[in-house]
């Protein structure tokens, strides 16, 4: 059997998500959780540059992501300096069923979905460049592109009326 | 200097009874008050002849066998007419005086040092702790029964 | 607004061009006031006897009692003029706040201050600011 | 390919030992500059007029008692010094300091890799420095460092929107990401001509995000004693420093590439001084400014600097990206 | 064998069923929120690998849309942390106990 | 079930401020409660320094106590004993000669300029201006090289004595301080380019620490914070001592009371102490630089040990060592106008050569306890501008 680079390349790299996917849900301390999702994000990126050809939502991925989402995370979670007591949850058996079982249901509709998408994605460079990206935005993706821009007013003015005690 | 016998005169007149000497040392005016009158003998002092500005208080310790043993001294000031006046006020040993922070908030800490320093207690002060020695030192430095070569420990 | 800015930056950028105004110190030193009060000195008189006769004067002003002082007879005048000399002589300059009223009060000027300000000493402790006599009597630095 | 490779790894070995000299020279030249300024003379003891001092530090830090912060959380704490110098690492390979060249028959051109989007990469990479002060504020379990870390982040999201902002008129000007068309953009004419808000702004933002004078408030030593380093030492401590300088050399080199015609020289009849040397020069140039600034100014209030940056900053990034378009369609950019 | 959109797929439904356990395990409301992050990005991957077995940039749009509005909701959601934080003394979301406060 | 007053029962923490910090200006101490960044209360904790100067001065003669009192305030030593020698003068009623009244004139406003300037070099240091520090360090260096010249030292130089300066001021004195007068304006000038207009400076130190005019007087702050308050009040102007009456000064004042007007107080106080010591270099008359009545000082070494040696001058000299001299019995207070403020000295005697009680009254301890008031409500940052403000030295709070 040929192994291909580049699918050793997305082996590596889907496992790299997974294990930091994984980070994210289990590790205790928030810290450490915040930065699992940060490696995951950032591994997704470099999953987008490099197989994906798709180097402009890679770096949009981390600047938004690294940039300013993770570190706001961070800044809350430092903010409220959690003692060691707050972090320590007590395993929910149900929950942890229920979690399953809903996600075993959902993954199988998705499958059934994918049964037919077994197409072979080239990998690496190529694609679509910034040009095109900004003409579907700005032509046919108009009105959502403006829509979003009102969410994020929105969730701006609600974020500040909601952490200031007095307006 | 502004004239001083004028207003001074008046100052007596109005404390009255609870003024117990008063005497003048190189153009220095000062007072020797009763214990019982404070802190309303300050107040009118205050009020009545505008000594605003508390300049100074400290305490004074006149040895262990004296009566009264301990002085506490207020410097005062009336800022409008550069007027100067010291009032004392005798303690005896282990006896309170009431505080000054009410009538001049900058007794806080004028107090607290001689609380440190003498042990002297101001009844009603806010925070009456020690200003500069360590909450747990022993003794009271400027008594004059302090041993300048400090406490034996080993006891 | 961006006026004052400006002038500031251009005060800082005009001293980017001027001459250091300070002193390489341990290779170069300072110039030291002719009053200057530093290290003690004892001092001997033209016959190379010491001129000091503890009398104990300085030892008595010192406001920090630094200064240590045993005097001892001389009968046959060999050491001193006066038939008394200090036997012990030492200052603790871990002590010693250089106010100068020890050579004020000198009767005889037996002791002088020195320009000489370096008076760091090696290794932990303070023992090696305990000064004797001998130590006292060396010419070093500005003597 | 195998040539290929050999030509980036060399290309990045250079650049990696110019980018550690400049480093190492700019804590020096701080020192320096900082001492004429105040009519000192800085370092002077290593080697003539102190030319030694580097070496001198670097071998005393990395000697020094390597102390940890009692109830630190450790892997955060080793972590953060290590990621204060990575950034700077990664952004030196797109930026590029020379016209192409031939040599032995090959063309190479001066500058690690020239990807078509570049300011968004640089931008990417720098996002990554606030982790190193968040992280070492956070994990020394000291209520100092705390400070200076929950400020810089906040610092951090806003001068980093700024930056963008900023540059994105000089994008709108020349069309690219790339650094490389930037820099070609400006043979005739610096882009500081055309873009001189967005160059005050980007100057404003990038002192800001290297935490310098007059807003270096995540470390300001007056309040927060050293800030996030606080509580390192030896050789932790000597990265922050390190991290520091590098990210100067490379905002520097930024700037230059996107305002000051990168390698170009700016009078034609000396353009017979090759490309890198002129590179070096402006680079130069820009890090002594920000030395300068340093040197000047008093620093910011904490809360006054988030004002500065939302209330005056940001909206004047706007209107200069609005005024660049509107400028771009009346005289027929587009 | 290549990897193909299949692998694609098994990837984003394996990271958004991960977010997804974790929202429903995790008591904490800040690593429930890291956790919907996690969910968007599983979707994320499947959009980017349709884009591109599709060749169509569309999906890399709608990705650009996502990310927006996880900032929005992310700032959203760490407001209501932060006020739940001053209000109640922790962020365990056992602790929204009440009907209203 | 928790009410929600349970659960937030505790919104602010505590952050510890010194004893060790840089901009403590020593080791002062300062507990904040802080909410955020912003200081619900500031409370100093004082004492790291004390050094008992008061309980030391009852056991020595007044002559030895001198050199503890300028070890008080060490950024302005001529001033302590200054103060100090006018309350035991005042306590002896002796009048000192014209000539030793201007030389401490001159040197008092002397260690004004010097203290003033480490005051504006460490006050914009603490706002981040590290370059102004090592300017006004700069011109420190020559008010310290004139001091050396005239008393032997740079810092605690224990020159004026009861009665009297110890010695005459040396020759080349007057020329180099004439020759410092002359440059300080553009320097001060300097300064002030770098400072007084930029627009950071403002906004780091307007509306900063406001002290009204009533909560000045009442806290007992005296000196720049009582005159940045808008209280017209100086003691060289009120009760003048040491001929203050003769010469022609200007009391600055400021309006808002907050940081930035005592900056420029403090600024407009160097110029009015440069205008001082050039009306005390022109009055300046030549003649004994001790009082002569009550043998206060060893005689003239010349008569103790020189060419005309005398042996009442000898037995003056033993006899001011061993007893010193013996004040009338009585209480006097003196003050002044230190660089800090109001230095008052209270002196108990009870007719022996020592004193039976020395009550110092210091301006940095009174200005101190105006910092609970000033910096309620502000961010921590500010705290350090204020702390800055007040022109603390730790030696002078701590006695």
């Amino acid at each position: 059997m040929m192994i291909n680079a580049w699918d050793v390349v997305f082996f590596f790299l889907a496992g790299l998500i997974l294990l930091s996917a994984l980070g994210v849900v289990f590790i205790r301390h928030p810290v450490y959780s915040a930065l699992s999702l940060l490696a995951n994000l950032c591994v997704t990126a470099i999953l987008y540059l490099s197989l994906m050809g798709a180097p402009f939502i890679a770096m949009v991925q981390i600047i938004v992501y690294a940039g300013a989402i993770m570190v706001f995370f961070l800044f809350v979670i430092m903010l409220m300096n959690l003692s060691k007591g707050e972090y320590q949850e007590r395993a929910v058996p149900w929950r942890l069923l229920l979690g399953l079982g809903a996600a075993a249901l959902f993954a199988f509709q998705i499958f059934i979905l994918a049964g037919e998408w077994r197409g072979v994605l080239s990998p690496g460079a190529g694609g679509f460049g910034v040009k095109a990206l900004s003409h579907f935005i700005f032509t046919r993706y108009i009105l959502a592109f403006e829509l979003v821009s009102v969410l994020i007013f929105v969730a701006a003015l609600g974020a500040v009326a909601l952490a200031k005690k007095k307006l | 200097m502004v004239a001083m016998g004028d207003w001074l005169e008046k100052v007596k007149e109005r404390l009255g009874g609870s003024v117990l000497e008063d005497f003048e040392f190189r153009g220095e005016y000062t007072l020797l008050l009763d214990k019982s009158s404070l802190p309303g003998a300050l107040e009118v002092l205050k009020g009545e002849f505008g000594f605003d500005c508390l300049v100074d208080l400290c305490g004074v310790d006149m040895g262990v066998d004296q009566e009264p043993r301990f002085y506490v001294v207020y410097h005062l000031r009336n800022m409008t007419t550069r007027a100067q006046l010291r009032v004392k006020v005798g303690l005896k040993d282990g006896e309170g005086i009431p505080t000054a922070c009410g009538v001049w908030p900058g007794a806080n800490w004028m107090e607290r040092e001689a609380y440190d320093m003498f042990g002297i207690e101001f009844e009603g002060h806010p925070d009456l702790t020690r200003l500069y020695l360590a909450d747990d030192f022993p003794g009271y430095p400027l008594r004059k029964d302090y041993p300048t070569e400090g406490y034996d420990f080993e006891e | 607004m961006v006026g004052p800015l400006l002038k500031g930056l251009r005060v800082t950028f005009g001293h980017l061009f001027k001459p250091a105004i300070t002193v390489k110190y341990p290779y170069e030193k300072r110039p030291v006031a002719e009053r200057y009060r530093g290290r003690h000195v004892l001092k001997l008189d033209e016959d190379g006897r010491e001129k000091c006769c503890a009398c104990g004067l300085c030892e008595a002003v010192c406001p920090a009692g630094a200064i240590t002082l045993y005097g001892a007879e001389d009968p046959e005048f060999k050491r001193s003029d006066v038939g008394k000399i200090a036997e012990v002589y030492e200052i603790d300059y871990s002590r010693c706040i250089f106010c100068g009223y020890c050579v004020d009060a000198c009767p005889r000027g037996a002791i002088i201050m020195t320009t000489d300000y370096e008076l760091t000493v090696p290794g932990p402790g303070r023992g090696h600011l305990y000064k004797d006599k001998n130590w006292l009597f060396e010419k070093r630095g500005g003597e | 390919m195998i040539v290929a490779i050999i030509v980036v790894a060399v290309k990045l070995l250079i650049l990696f030992a110019v980018l550690m000299l400049f480093v190492a020279y700019g804590t020096l030249a701080e020192r320096k500059v900082s001492g004429h300024i105040q009519d000192r003379l800085g370092p002077y003891h290593c080697g003539p007029h102190g030319l030694l001092q580097p070496l001198a530090d670097g071998l005393k830090l990395f000697f020094k008692e390597d102390i940890v912060a009692a109830e630190s959380d450790k892997i955060l704490y080793y972590l953060a010094p290590m990621i204060a110098i990575v950034p700077a690492i990664l952004a030196i390979g797109v930026i590029p300091f020379g016209e192409s060249i031939t040599l032995f028959g090959r063309k190479i051109d001066l500058v690690v890799t020239d990807i078509n989007v570049a300011l968004l990469y640089l931008l990417a990479v720098s996002s990554f420095s606030v982790y190193a002060i968040v992280f070492g504020g956070w994990s020394s379990n000291s209520k100092y460092p705390l400070l200076g870390g929950l400020r810089s982040a906040a610092q951090f999201i806003s001068y980093e929107l700024i930056l963008g902002l900023s540059i994105m008129g000089v994008i709108m000007v020349v069309g690219s990401f790339s650094l490389v068309d930037i820099v070609h953009y400006q043979k005739s004419m610096w882009m500081v001509v055309y873009q001189p808000l967005a160059f005050i702004i980007y100057m404003i933002a990038a002192t800001a995000e290297l935490n310098r004078l007059p807003f270096d408030l995540p470390e300001a030593e007056s309040e927060l004693v050293g800030g996030y380093h606080t509580e390192y030492s030896s050789m932790k401590f000597a990265m922050f420093f390190l991290g520091e300088y590098a990210n100067m050399t490379v905002t520097s080199a930024v700037a230059v590439c996107l305002f000051l015609g990168g390698w170009y020289s700016p009078v034609s009849f000396l353009s017979w001084i090759p490309g890198p040397i002129w590179f070096v020069v402006k680079l130069v140039a820009v890090f002594f400014f920000l030395l300068w600034l340093r040197w000047t100014y008093p620093r910011f209030r904490y809360d006054q600097l988030m004002v500065f940056s939302w209330k005056y900053l940001l909206p004047l990034a706007l209107v200069n990206i609005l005024a660049t378009g509107g400028v771009m369609i009346l005289f027929g950019g587009i | 064998m290549g990897v193909g959109l299949f692998q694609y797929t098994v990837l984003s439904v394996l990271v958004f069923l991960l977010g997804a356990l974790g929202l429903m395990i995790r008591r904490n409301a800040i690593i429930m929120f890291l956790c919907m992050e996690l969910m968007l990005n599983g979707v994320n991957i499947l959009f980017m690998a349709l884009a591109r077995s599709k060749g169509s940039v569309e999906g890399q749009v709608i990705v650009l849309f996502v990310m927006a509005v996880a900032a929005a909701e992310a700032a959203i959601g760490m407001a209501i942390i932060t006020s739940f934080y001053r209000s109640r003394g922790g962020i365990g979301v056992d602790r929204a106990d009440l009907m209203k406060w | 079930m928790k009410t929600v007053a349970e659960h937030t029962e505790r919104r602010t923490y505590t952050l510890n401020m010194g004893p060790q910090h840089p901009s403590t200006h020593g080791v002062l101490r300062v507990i904040l409660e802080l909410e955020g960044e912003t200081i619900v209360d500031a409370r100093p904790v004082v004492g790291y320094l004390h050094r008992g100067t008061e309980k030391l001065a009852e056991s020595k003669t007044y002559q030895q106590v001198s050199p503890l009192i300028d070890r008080l305030d060490y950024l302005a030593c001529p001033a302590y004993n200054f103060a100090y020698c006018l309350a035991v003068e005042k306590l002896l009623g002796v009048e000192v000669p014209p000539r030793a009244k201007y030389i401490r004139v001159i040197l008092a406003e002397l260690a004004r300029i010097a203290s003033h300037l480490i005051w504006l070099g460490s006050h914009a240091m603490d706002i981040g201006a590290v370059t102004v520090f090592l300017y006004t360090f700069r011109e420190r260096e020559i008010t310290y090289e004139l001091l050396e010249m005239a008393a032997g030292v740079r810092m605690h130089q224990s020159y004026f004595v009861v009665g009297g300066v110890r010695w005459d001021l040396p020759e080349g004195f007057i020329p180099k301080l004439r020759e410092f007068l002359d440059i300080l304006p553009s320097k001060i000038q300097e300064y002030e380019n770098l400072l007084t207009k930029n627009k950071i400076w403002r906004m780091r130190t307007e509306g900063l620490g406001v002290l009204s005019r009533e909560d000045a007087i009442a806290l007992g702050a005296t000196g720049p914070m009582l005159r940045g308050s808008g209280v017209e009040w100086d003691i060289r102007k009120a009760y003048p001592y040491s001929g203050y009456g003769e010469f022609e000064f200007d009391i600055p004042t400021g309006r808002n009371g907050d940081v930035y007007d005592r900056y420029l107080v403090r600024m407009e106080e160097m110029r009015q102490s440069r205008r001082i010591i050039l009306q005390a270099l022109e009055k300046l008359p030549d003649g004994p630089i001790h009082a002569m009545e009550g043998k206060l000082y060893f005689p003239d070494p010349d008569w103790v040990r020189g060419e005309h040696r005398d042996i009442a001058a000898l037995i003056h000299q033993f006899k001011l060592v061993v007893e010193g001299f013996h004040p009338p019995k009585g209480e006097v207070y003196q003050s002044i106008e230190a660089p800090k403020g109001e230095l008052g000295f209270y002196i108990v005697c009870d007719g022996s050569p020592k004193p039976y009680r020395l009550r110092i009254r210091l301006p940095s301890l009174m200005n101190l306890q105006t910092l609970p008031l000033l910096s309620r409500g502000h961010k921590v940052a500010d705290l350090v501008a204020i702390i800055g403000t007040l022109d603390i030295v730790l030696g002078d709070v701590d006695k």
